[in-house]
């Protein structure tokens, strides 16, 4: 085990304890952990985007031929009007603040697109079709599988229901709402029983390697 | 029109829209080029976040608050930088295999990154003790899925369940027992069948009878069963009720998408 | 009914400590159950157990350091067992960075621990320690995803050339007879296996990709979470087998013999999950025998 | 040492056997010459590869192909082994003596030439079919144990793989649904579930046709698919599909519409097939024009329908609504609360934090989140209170600065407004997380916003939240976070209530007339689901998307 490793052990487990110690309260160590750990996450990202993102699209954009290397620069002059948010400009020259919404329109623009068809392609029809269930006259299906069935058609149904906007649950009808939220109540408990797990196994994680890494107990 | 670009939305919207219904070129390859301005556009972004971040902090160490915890903001960041950039000097890449820069990753982002995730488990626990309590009707149904699909994935969970369930049958009942006679009319008697049917649940639960050989066979059942109660939990009332949410939110984000796409919806822009 | 009030607000901090002791002292015990075996892992271990040795166990860590404590113990137990088989492990990763840091990690690890233990004269039948392009190789990482694997699958060495320390592959003894996956044989006559570590949707990737065309042997080890979507393939006869989460890990070490993290992690799980349901009873205790009408 | 080389002295002028299978195929770059190694590849040093005659290329030990770059029209090929025995010879470098291998080219083996050309006429296309009949599918309960048949009028049309429980029969026709399965383990034949299943639209396959040949040929089938990097291409080499019997001229050939199929669902890979005939003797090889995508990607036709279906109702609506015509909303209970949280807080005299959650401003939970932003910025504005905005997107960051501004500028109060307190935070989610929940403890807001896109650190900073006493509005439509904002939020918007609150916030009776347009659509998919469901029972099934 060389130095830098040794160096890096010790420092890892000293952030461990610094973020644990925030569970009794904020404290200097937490304070100052949080800090460094913004600051070089940040500096980290620069380089991330860089090296996955921005070299790579620039490099295949710039491979394209003769005229369409234009749309890259178009891109590189869009992307620049962002820079008009920038706090020297923004003090300066508040007057072109504005500039910099074109290039969040086009992002938004192109998130919008996608989601008018994505979310149809992707979601409203094969879900809804999953939900054509069978209710009854099922041959060679036993009592369970129809029983499974009806949960689901009326689970679906009646969570949908539960979101109607324009209807007055009242009276009656409030039994809608009733059996909506029964449905909405059992499916958010589930989840929240189902997720424990994978969030312990990040705290055994985390144990072990202070346990084995760190102090070589096991 | 010029301060409020909602005709770039629009163009740019309609175009990824149509581009995913026509499979030849040039749409296909447009559409590439978009998602490549995305990321560029994204960079220069990015510019900007770093500005907003290295100014707050150097103004409060500037007015000489915080100068520690923005200090170390501010050092650890340049420092961060000056090493990448060595590293892609050094070995071509910051993120190239032999390369140093990972240290930093390795020792101060990765623990970090894991010991922040890992709180979880205690909040978790927390909240759970603190919220999960049987005030009516719907949050008793939260906290019993929330239970048996807990008990339903461990080892030794089933083993736990039963005790549980049982203890908690009997404390239901001896609640209702105890408080029916403060209420009028309907609620009273609902509330002593309620009470008697905990009660008696409870107490099959704990009938000592032999049965098919075996002692205690009401809670040999709920050991038996648990894993596989919380398997249907989870892939019946939980999938109906999270697909009735989720087309909902399908809907929800199409007219919201639509209000966006046509410039009712402009809130986000000025 | 003054101690059932204080049952309702038990202070978060005390909560806190219960559940890092019901998780941290189960490790200092070293003690854990056995866990129920579940035919997916099982056939995964019958497989590599059975192969001759000297196959090769290709290891896609395609995960970052957020799925680590789960994926990780699989990757730990999958090596030590083939190194006890004799199999030569090759380590590639599609998650960048991050998943050469995760796999890097994992399987340093194993030859660590594994070479200690034939200096202790565990594993008589080996006369020297693990050595790296011999036992095993580290391909690294290359930017592609998908072409990746279709490269892979008519030449190796046209993805990655060079492993991690930046020797040529030709030059590795590991690599001698090893042009492209379907090297890795067929189900029915297999000469290795490549197995999938996945967090995300890379494992769909290599199913419907790189399996499809190749048809070479395959199994997944997955996060809990994503585990589900991958039964599919296995109703398909797609992969012979899938460790899911931290208690697929934990079947594994299980049936390779030994109690490592993710054995001992299950006893931590099951006590904190406990725990917390009875948490939960002692707040609804509280809340209903303190409450006046 | 020594006895590893004498083997390979031991082989001695062997008899060499030509390539198998020679096969010429069709890729946009050239005519690409495939064949399979020679039994005694072992002893082949090279394949050479010769075009009407004349020597071309060559490919090294291991390679069994060529590609003929920039070649068109009729042309023959052949392809001949190069082998021989090998031998040791010690050869001085730099003063070293070293045994080195060398090779004695002694054999050559020939294929038979083969002769590749267009045929004019030969052409394919898709095939669609606009709400049509795709089969009946069956179903049986059981597990069977060996392989299963499946049988149609007594005949056996198909063997499954033991296990199969379901099996979709495509070339049925309408009103014949005489099936059978049959274990062929045990023997037990059962009368399957039986479904017709039907297309909203269907695509049936690649319909091949050419001039009628009084011969017989193998049809095959290559294909080249580019993908979405633009660079990467993915080629099969031809494939057999089907035998053409002396006499037919047409095919359709189904086996491609599964493939093709699965390429025109997912986004948009760009594809050529390509189809041959190949003489019996394999001597001659016709190729087609290439099979291209059609301009409109008909598989996605419904999703069109569904888009214009839902936007006229969304305008219809829109008019009404501008007419004049009175809507009814219900009370969204956590929005009701938005205004509320604000001014509790005031009153404690404590800033208000907004965070909108890990998404990026293409994300469009975050474009509500934001125009929520725009209605709780204006209420603090006229309370005097401050907003705080860490940010995780340095986009997001830049448009919430705007929007904040905007709304104390609409106000009346701009001169509250402090840039320095709307800033981006880290992209890392638990940076960010931290970073946040520490925020929160150390300025003790009076009130909590978290609305936007969540994943795993939606408790980690409604925790802190919680700890400081807040009041906490939540909203989120990632539903997997949203019972950890149940457990630790007071007012918890769930699912599309985020989106609806926009348009509830604004009290504009257009936005509100949207949420009716999206009223019906539910409605209409609370009886679709009825309805189809009653039809599935009764043996109908029909698939809107394929």
């Amino acid at each position: 085990m060389n130095i830098w490793e040794l160096i890096g052990i010790w420092l890892a487990a000293i952030l461990t304890f610094a973020v644990f110690s925030f569970l009794y309260r904020d404290n200097p160590v937490y304070k100052w952990a949080e800090h460094l750990f913004v600051g070089v996450s940040a500096a980290i990202g620069v380089y991330a985007t860089l090296d996955q993102a921005v070299v790579p699209a620039v490099r295949e954009a710039l491979a394209f031929p003769g005229v369409f290397k234009l749309v890259t620069w178009l891109a590189v002059v869009l992307g620049a009007l962002i820079l008009f948010k920038l706090e020297i400009f923004a003090t300066y020259l508040p007057n072109l603040t504005f500039l910099s919404r074109y290039p969040i329109a086009f992002v938004t623009g192109m998130g919008v697109g996608l989601t008018l068809v994505n979310v149809v392609n992707g979601y409203l029809f094969p879900q809804t079709q999953a939900t054509f269930l069978p209710l009854f006259n099922i041959q060679g299906a036993n009592w369970l599988t129809i029983l499974n069935n009806w949960i689901i058609v009326l689970g679906v149904v009646f969570a949908l229901m539960y979101f109607f906007f324009s209807a007055q649950y009242k009276g009656r009808l409030g039994m809608v709402l009733r059996v909506g939220i029964t449905f909405l109540m059992v499916a958010f408990g589930a989840m929240f029983g189902y997720t424990v797990m994978a969030r312990l196994s990040l705290l055994i994680g985390r144990i072990y390697f202070l346990l084995h890494d760190w102090l070589h107990l096991i | 029109m010029f301060r409020a670009p909602v005709w770039l939305v629009f163009i740019a919207g309609l175009f990824m829209a149509s581009a995913f219904f026509i499979p030849v070129d040039p749409f296909p390859m447009m559409q590439t080029w978009a998602l490549k301005w995305d990321v560029i556009v994204s960079a220069f972004a990015l510019v900007v976040g770093i500005d907003s971040l290295v100014m707050h902090h150097i103004r409060r160490v500037q007015r000489r608050q915080n100068v520690l915890y923005s200090g170390t903001l501010l050092v650890g960041f340049w420092v961060t930088i000056a090493w990448g950039a060595f590293a892609w000097w050094r070995y071509g890449g910051p993120f190239a295999t032999q390369s140093t820069f990972l240290w930093l990753f390795r020792y101060i982002v990765v623990p970090m990154d894991a010991t922040m995730f890992s709180l979880l488990a205690f909040f978790i626990a927390s909240a759970a003790y603190r919220a999960f309590r049987a005030r009516n009707f719907s949050s008793s149904l939260l906290l019993l899925s929330a239970g048996i699909v807990m008990l339903g994935r461990v080892p030794f969970g089933d083993w736990a369940a039963a005790p549980i369930f049982t203890a908690f049958a009997l404390l239901l009942a001896f609640y209702f027992l105890r408080v029916f006679r403060q209420y009028e009319g309907w609620g009273r008697g609902i509330r002593l069948v309620v009470g008697i049917a905990f009660l008696a649940v409870g107490i099959v639960l704990l009938w000592p009878v032999w049965l098919n050989g075996q002692i205690f066979p009401a809670f040999r059942f709920v050991v038996h069963h648990i894993q596989g109660l919380a398997g249907w939990i989870m892939e019946v009332p939980q999938m109906a009720a999270r697909r009735g949410i989720d087309l909902g939110i399908s809907l929800g984000s199409l007219a919201f998408a639509l209000r966006v796409l046509v410039g009712i919806e402009r809130g986000y822009m000025r | 009914m003054r101690f059932l009030y204080i049952l309702t607000t038990i202070d978060r901090r005390i909560i806190y400590a219960l559940v890092f002791l019901a998780t941290a002292l189960p490790f200092l015990f070293k003690k854990s159950p056995d866990v129920q075996i579940t035919p997916e892992v099982e056939r995964v271990y019958r497989f590599i157990d059975r192969l001759p040795a000297g196959s090769r166990i290709v290891i896609s860590a395609d995960y970052g350091p957020s799925s680590m404590p789960e994926i990780q113990p699989m990757l730990y137990a999958i090596c030590k067992h083939a190194f006890t088989k004799g199999h030569k492990v090759y380590l590639l990763t599609h998650w960048t960075y991050q998943g050469l840091i995760a796999g890097q990690d994992g399987i340093m690890s194993a030859v660590r621990d594994f070479n200690r233990e034939i200096k202790e004269g565990k594993h008589p039948e080996r006369t020297d320690t693990l050595i790296e392009g011999v036992d095993y190789v580290s391909w690294g990482f290359r930017p592609g995803g998908m072409a990746v694997m279709l490269l892979m699958n008519s030449d190796i060495r046209m993805a990655f050339s060079r492993d991690v320390r930046g020797i040529l592959l030709d030059s590795l003894p590991a690599m001698q007879g090893f042009r492209n996956l379907r090297d890795l044989g067929t189900v029915e006559n297999p000469k290795g296996i490549l197995i999938g570590l996945e967090a995300g949707f890379t494992g769909d990737v290599w199913v419907v990709y790189g399996q499809a065309q190749g048809r070479w042997p395959m199994a997944l080890g997955s996060t809990a979470v994503v585990t589900p979507s991958y039964y599919t393939y296995l109703e398909a006869g797609q992969i012979i087998g899938i460790l899911g989460g931290l208690k697929g890990a934990a079947e594994y070490e299980q049936l390779a013999g030994f109690k490592g993290q993710a054995s001992i992690g299950m006893l931590s799980q099951s006590i904190v999950h406990i725990l917390v349901v009875v948490l939960i009873f002692l707040g609804n205790l509280g809340f209903f025998l303190a409450r006046r009408k | 040492m020594e006895g590893f080389f004498a083997i390979l002295i031991l082989n001695q002028a062997p008899e060499l056997v030509p390539p198998q299978n020679l096969m010429v195929g069709v890729r946009s770059d050239g005519y690409w010459i495939l064949w399979e190694p020679s039994p005694t590849d072992s002893l082949i040093t090279r394949y050479e590869v010769f075009r009407d005659g004349q020597f071309i290329g060559r490919a090294g030990i291991g390679k069994y192909e060529f590609v003929d770059k920039g070649v068109s029209g009729p042309h023959t090929y052949f392809v001949r082994a190069v082998g021989g025995s090998r031998y040791l010879k010690e050869v001085e470098i730099w003063g070293m003596r070293l045994p080195l291998l060398f090779w004695k080219e002694e054999g050559y083996a020939e294929t038979k030439p083969i002769t590749i050309a267009p045929l004019p006429g030969f052409t394919a296309s898709y095939e669609w079919q606009g709400f049509g009949f795709g089969g009946y599918r069956l179903e049986w309960g059981f597990r069977p144990q060996g392989f299963v048949e499946v049988l149609r009028k007594g005949a056996v049309i198909v063997t499954l793989p033991p296990g199969t429980q379901s099996y979709t029969d495509p070339s049925a026709t309408l009103g014949q649904a005489d099936y059978t399965v049959r274990d062929v383990n045990s023997g037990m034949e059962i009368k399957p579930n039986i479904r017709a299943r039907w297309f909203a639209v269907h695509f049936r396959g690649v319909k091949v046709s050419w001039n009628q040949v009084d011969q017989g040929f193998t049809l095959m089938r290559s294909s080249e698919t580019r993908e979405q990097d633009m660079k990467t291409v993915d080629r099969t080499p031809p494939e057999p599909i089907a035998q053409i019997k002396p006499g037919e001229s047409t095919f359709t050939d189904r086996g491609a519409s599964g493939e093709i199929a699965a390429l025109l669902r997912s986004r948009s890979p760009m594809s050529t097939y390509r189809y041959y005939l190949v003489s019996e003797d394999g001597s001659r090889v016709f190729f087609s024009e290439p099979v291209r995508p059609q301009p409109f990607n008909f598989m996605k036709l419904p999703v069109l329908i569904f888009d214009i279906l839902f936007a006229c109702v969304f305008f219809g609506f829109l008019f009404a609504a501008k007419q004049g015509k009175r809507m009814f909303i219900r009370k969204i209970a956590g929005l009701e609360e938005l205004d509320n949280a604000v001014g509790r807080s005031t009153e404690m005299g404590r800033p208000i934090v907004y965070v909108p959650g890990i998404g990026t401003i293409a994300d469009i939970e975050t474009i509500a989140s934001l125009t929520i932003l725009k209605h709780v910025a204006k209420k603090a504005a006229e309370y005097e209170t401050v907003v705080i905005m860490p940010n995780f997107d340095p986009m997001v960051t830049a448009a919430a600065k705007e929007v904040i501004k905007e709304a104390y500028t609409e106000a009346g109060r701009p001169d509250l407004y402090n840039e320095d307190n709307v800033f981006y935070v880290a992209s890392q989610q638990f940076a960010f997380a931290g970073a946040v929940s520490g925020l929160i403890v150390r300025e003790k807001p009076g009130a909590t916003f978290l609305i936007g896109y969540y994943a795993a650190e939606s408790l980690v900073i409604a925790e802190a939240g919680y700890s400081v006493g807040a009041i906490q509005v939540a909203g989120t439509a990632s539903v997997l976070q949203t019972p950890f904002f149940l457990a630790a939020c007071d007012y918890v918007l769930i699912g599309e209530e985020e989106y609806a609150a926009s348009a509830y916030l604004s009290h504009n009776a257009l936005q509100m007339a949207t949420l009716k347009a999206e009223d019906v659509f539910k409605a209409t998919f609370v009886s679709f689901i009825v309805l189809f469901s009653l039809l599935v029972s009764l043996g109908v099934s029909f698939i809107f998307l394929s």
